[in-house]
C-alpha cells in the first residue's frame, strides 16, 4: 500500500502550494518551521498575505542570497530572512500577544498526529529524547483557523489522521483543516470531513489509510496541483 | 493591502448603536477628536465609552455625552476642569460610571489584546473597587483577580501612518493608544500623515499594522485641550 | 489651638521642600498630581532624581513658558512639561509596568487619612460625589517607598494621622513616610515613629493633633526648613 | 546618572552562584555574546540560565554549559544546529531542563516585569506541559494558570545605549531583550555604542532607562551565527 501510495501522493511543495491557495489577500500568517515556510513560495499572485514570525518580525520575505545574511534578521527557524516594505520589529511579548490575542488569521503547522476532534501532536513523540516546543503551543490555541501540513502517514505506513491522539499533544481541538499528501480534510463537529483527494486513490483506500472515519458531504473534489507557479 | 479610507465618515461607519467603543488618549492628549465628531455625526446611541477620563468642556468625549451616545462610560478618573457634560449625566442618573485604577485599566486592556483573559494585581486589594472579585495569595501576598476588557472599537490618534497600519505616535499622545489598538475587534485610526509602506522604519514603528483596520488622514488635527480654552462647542 | 498651629505650620512648599531632602541621586519618583509636584521644584542640589509620569513619561522637566506649551506632552495632572535630555516615552500597559513592577524608587501622594498600619485614604471622601481614583492605587502598592504630604490637620482639626481610616481605602499598609505640616513621621511595625518635628510645638501638643500614638526612638529631631532653595 | 562601566568584566561582576540569570537572544540574534564570555571568565556555578534556546556549538550558552556554570535552563527549545553541549549535560543529568512553550515564557517574563503574580493562558492546556497548573474556565473556555518568572540578573544586548539606560535595539535582535531588562532585579546591557543622553529621540526609545542598571560598551560584537560557522570554541 505504501509503495502505491508513493506514485499518487504530492510531495511537500504541492502540499504546501494547495495550502497557498487557501491564503486570502491581506491574511496575517504564521508558517511555522520547516516544510510550513514552503508555503510563503506559492503566495497565489494578486494576494499578499503578511508573514509573521514569532521572533518579533512582521511582513518578512524570503531567504536572501547566501552571503548576504544579516544574522539578526532571521525567522523562528533560525533561517536568515529579508524584508519587505511595511515591515514591522517588535519584542517577545508583544509578538506572542497578537499571537495570543487572536491576531493571526492563518497559523500552519506540521503534525505528528491529528484527531478527528482537532486534537493535534507535533511537539513530541513522548519517547523520551529531549523536549522542545518552540511557539507551537500557543499558536495552535489561539489563531483564527489552524491548519496542519502533513504526509498522510507515517513513514510506517500509519495513520496520521487518527481518532485519538496517542502522542502528547500540542492543543485540543484546534485543528480545523488538514493537507495532506492525499486528502484535504476538514475537522468539524468531532469528525473528518473530506473534501477533496488526489485523484489516483479511492475513497475505500483513503480511508483504509485514515485512522477515523472520513465523512462526507456534497461533492469530494479532485485535489489537482496545477496552473501557474505550481510545483511539479 | 490599503487601510486607508477617504473620510472620517468612512472611517466610522461601522460603529453602530449598542457598541462598545475604546477611545485613545489622556485628557486631551492624543484623544481622536475628529474621529469622534465624526461618530457624533453618524449618530449612534447606548455606546459603552472605555477611556482614561470622561469628557471634558463641549468637545470630544464631553460633545458624546451631551448628544445623547453614551450610556456607560468606564474609566479612571472622570475629573476634569470642565466636567458638566459627565457631572449632569452621571447625576441625572442617564449615564453609568465604572471606576478602575488607572494602571488596571491600562492591564486589562493589554490582556484583552494579549489573549489573557484574567490576572492577579495587588493594586486595590483591600479597597471598595475590589468588591466581589477573587482574591488570591502569591508568595504571601494579597491579589486581585482582574480580567481583559474589550471592545468592539477602538478609535485612536498616531502620528504617521502607512497603509498597512503600522503607526507611531506624537509624545505623550501615545498613552491607551497603542494598546487599545491591540483590544478591539476593529481599530480605527486617524493619523497626521498617511504615508506609503516603508515610510516608518521598522525598528520604530510603534503599532504594528496588524492591530489597526481603518485608517483616515487629519492632516491638521486640533488639540482638544485648545478647544476647550477657546470654549469650543460640538456640535 | 487650630489658630496657634497655623503659625507654626509649614506650608506646602516647605513640606514638599522636606520631602524632596530624602530623595537620592538617580532615584526614580513619580509625583501625585498637584501638591506633590511641587516636590520636584525642590530637588537637592547635585541630585538628580528621574521623574515619572503615569501617561507615559521619563525624565520630564519643569512646566513650559506660558505660551509655549505643547499639549500633547503633560504630567498626569494634565499640566504641560517640558522634556530632559534623556527622557522616553512608552504606552500605558508599559508606564504601569514600571509602577506596578515595582521599578519606582518613590511614590509621593496627597493623603485625607493615614493609619498607624501605613493605610492610606487619599480618592474619596466616601460622602457620594464622583468617584475618581485615576493611578493613586497602583502607584501606593507599588512603589518601593510610598511617601505622602499633607496637612497634620483637616481643615475642621480633625487629625489626619489616625489609628484606622474610616475613608474608603486607597492601599493597605503601604505608606512608609508621612511629611506633614508639623512633622516627619515614619510607620513601622503597626505605629507612628515620631522622627523630626517643628519647633514650635511641644510632644503632648503634637500628639493632642494625632489620632494614633506617637512612638519615638531615639532624638526627635527638629524640623527646619532652611539653606539655600528653601522656601520661606 | 551614569550607568556605564568600562569593562565586561565589571559589569558581570555581581553576579554570584546560584543565582538566576535571563539571557536575551533568539538563537544568535541579540545574543549578548561578549558579556556571556565574560560570565564564563569570572565562573559562578550553579547557575539558572532563562533564554528561548539552550545553547549551540561552544560559545555563548553552550560554552556556559560545557564550562559547568549551569545546574538548569528554563526555555522553550533546547533543539539547536549543534545541541551537543546541551544534549550530554542533559544525558549525564548534571543539567535540569524547565521547558515553557515560547509565548508562556515571554508573558511571564513580562508578568514579572509588570508586577503581575500571575495570568491565565489557553496555551497548554489539555497538554502535559499543563500538568500540576490550576485550571479556570472564563467565558466558557479552559485556561492555565501561569506564574511570573523572575531572575536576579539579566544580560541583554542592544544597539545604542544613553548613560541613563536606554536602549535601542537592532532589528529582530529586540526579541527577548527588552522585557527581560524589566523581569530581573539587575539588568546588564552591552551595546553597540554607548552615548549621551538625548542621543536616542524619546519617541524611538524601546527600553526606558529605569529598566537597566548596568551598560558596557561592546564596539563590535561577535554574532553567534557566525562564531558557530566558524567553528569557534570559548574559551
Amino acid at each position: 500500500m505504501t509503495n502505491a501510495l508513493d506514485d499518487i501522493k504530492l510531495n511537500n511543495d504541492q502540499i504546501a502550494w494547495r495550502a497557498a491557495q487557501d491564503i486570502e489577500d491581506g491574511a496575517y500568517v504564521n508558517l511555522g518551521i520547516g516544510f510550513p515556510e514552503r508555503v510563503a513560495q506559492y503566495t497565489v499572485k494578486g494576494r499578499t498575505p503578511v508573514f509573521h514570525t514569532e521572533n518579533g518580525v512582521l511582513n518578512f520575505g524570503p531567504a536572501p542570497a547566501e552571503g548576504e545574511e544579516d544574522w539578526d534578521l532571521i525567522n523562528a527557524g533560525k533561517k536568515a530572512i529579508t524584508l519587505k516594505s511595511g515591515a514591522a520589529f517588535f519584542h517577545h511579548a508583544d509578538s506572542f500577544a497578537m499571537v495570543r490575542g487572536g491576531h493571526l488569521d492563518v497559523a500552519i503547522l506540521g503534525a505528528f498526529q491529528i484527531a478527528q476532534n482537532g486534537d493535534l501532536a507535533n511537539w513530541s513523540t513522548g519517547k523520551g529524547g529531549i523536549p522542545a516546543v518552540g511557539g507551537a503551543m500557543d499558536l495552535v490555541q489561539s489563531a483564527k483557523r489552524v491548519a496542519v501540513l502533513t504526509d498522510h502517514v507515517t513513514k510506517h505506513g500509519d495513520p496520521k489522521l487518527v481518532e485519538r491522539c496517542t502522542m502528547p499533544l500540542t492543543g485540543v481541538g484546534c485543528v480545523t483543516r488538514i493537507y495532506s499528501s492525499l486528502a484535504v480534510v476538514d475537522i468539524a463537529d468531532g469528525h473528518f470531513w473530506l473534501r477533496e483527494k488526489v485523484p489516483g486513490i479511492s475513497f475505500d483506500d483513503l480511508q483504509a489509510v485514515t485512522g477515523a472515519e472520513l465523512k462526507t458531504e456534497g461533492d469530494v473534489l479532485d485535489l489537482i496541483v496545477s496552473g501557474e507557479g505550481a510545483p511539479v | 493591502m490599503d487601510k486607508s479610507v477617504a473620510t472620517l465618515a468612512e472611517a466610522v461607519a461601522p460603529i453602530g448603536d449598542g457598541a462598545t467603543v475604546m477611545i485613545g488618549g489622556f485628557g486631551g492628549s492624543g484623544a481622536p477628536i475628529e474621529l469622534i465628531h465624526a461618530l457624533i455625526d453618524k449618530g449612534p446611541k447606548n455606546l459603552t465609552v472605555i477611556n482614561n477620563n470622561a469628557g471634558n468642556g463641549h468637545v470630544g468625549i464631553a460633545a458624546m455625552i451631551e448628544q445623547g451616545l453614551v450610556s456607560k462610560i468606564i474609566c479612571s478618573f472622570p475629573r476634569s476642569s470642565d466636567p458638566i457634560a459627565f457631572n449632569e449625566a452621571f447625576k441625572a442618573g442617564t449615564l453609568e460610571l465604572e471606576v478602575v485604577p488607572q494602571g488596571t485599566l491600562a492591564e486589562r486592556i493589554r490582556a484583552a489584546g494579549a489573549g489573557i483573559p484574567a490576572f492577579y494585581t495587588a493594586t486595590s486589594f483591600g479597597t471598595d473597587l475590589a468588591e466581589g472579585k477573587p482574591v488570591e495569595t502569591f508568595d504571601g501576598k494579597s491579589y486581585v483577580q482582574e480580567r481583559w476588557l474589550k471592545a468592539d472599537f477602538a478609535l485612536i490618534k498616531g502620528e504617521i501612518g502607512d497603509t498597512m497600519g503600522n503607526m507611531t505616535y506624537r509624545m505623550a499622545a501615545r498613552n491607551f493608544n497603542p494598546i487599545m489598538a491591540m483590544a478591539a475587534d476593529c481599530t480605527i485610526a486617524q493619523v497626521t500623515r498617511i504615508a506609503e509602506p516603508g515610510a516608518i522604519p521598522p525598528e520604530q514603528v510603534v503599532t504594528p499594522g496588524i492591530f489597526v483596520d481603518r485608517m483616515v488622514e487629519v492632516a491638521e488635527p486640533r488639540q482638544e485641550e485648545i478647544l476647550i480654552r477657546e470654549g469650543a462647542v460640538y456640535p
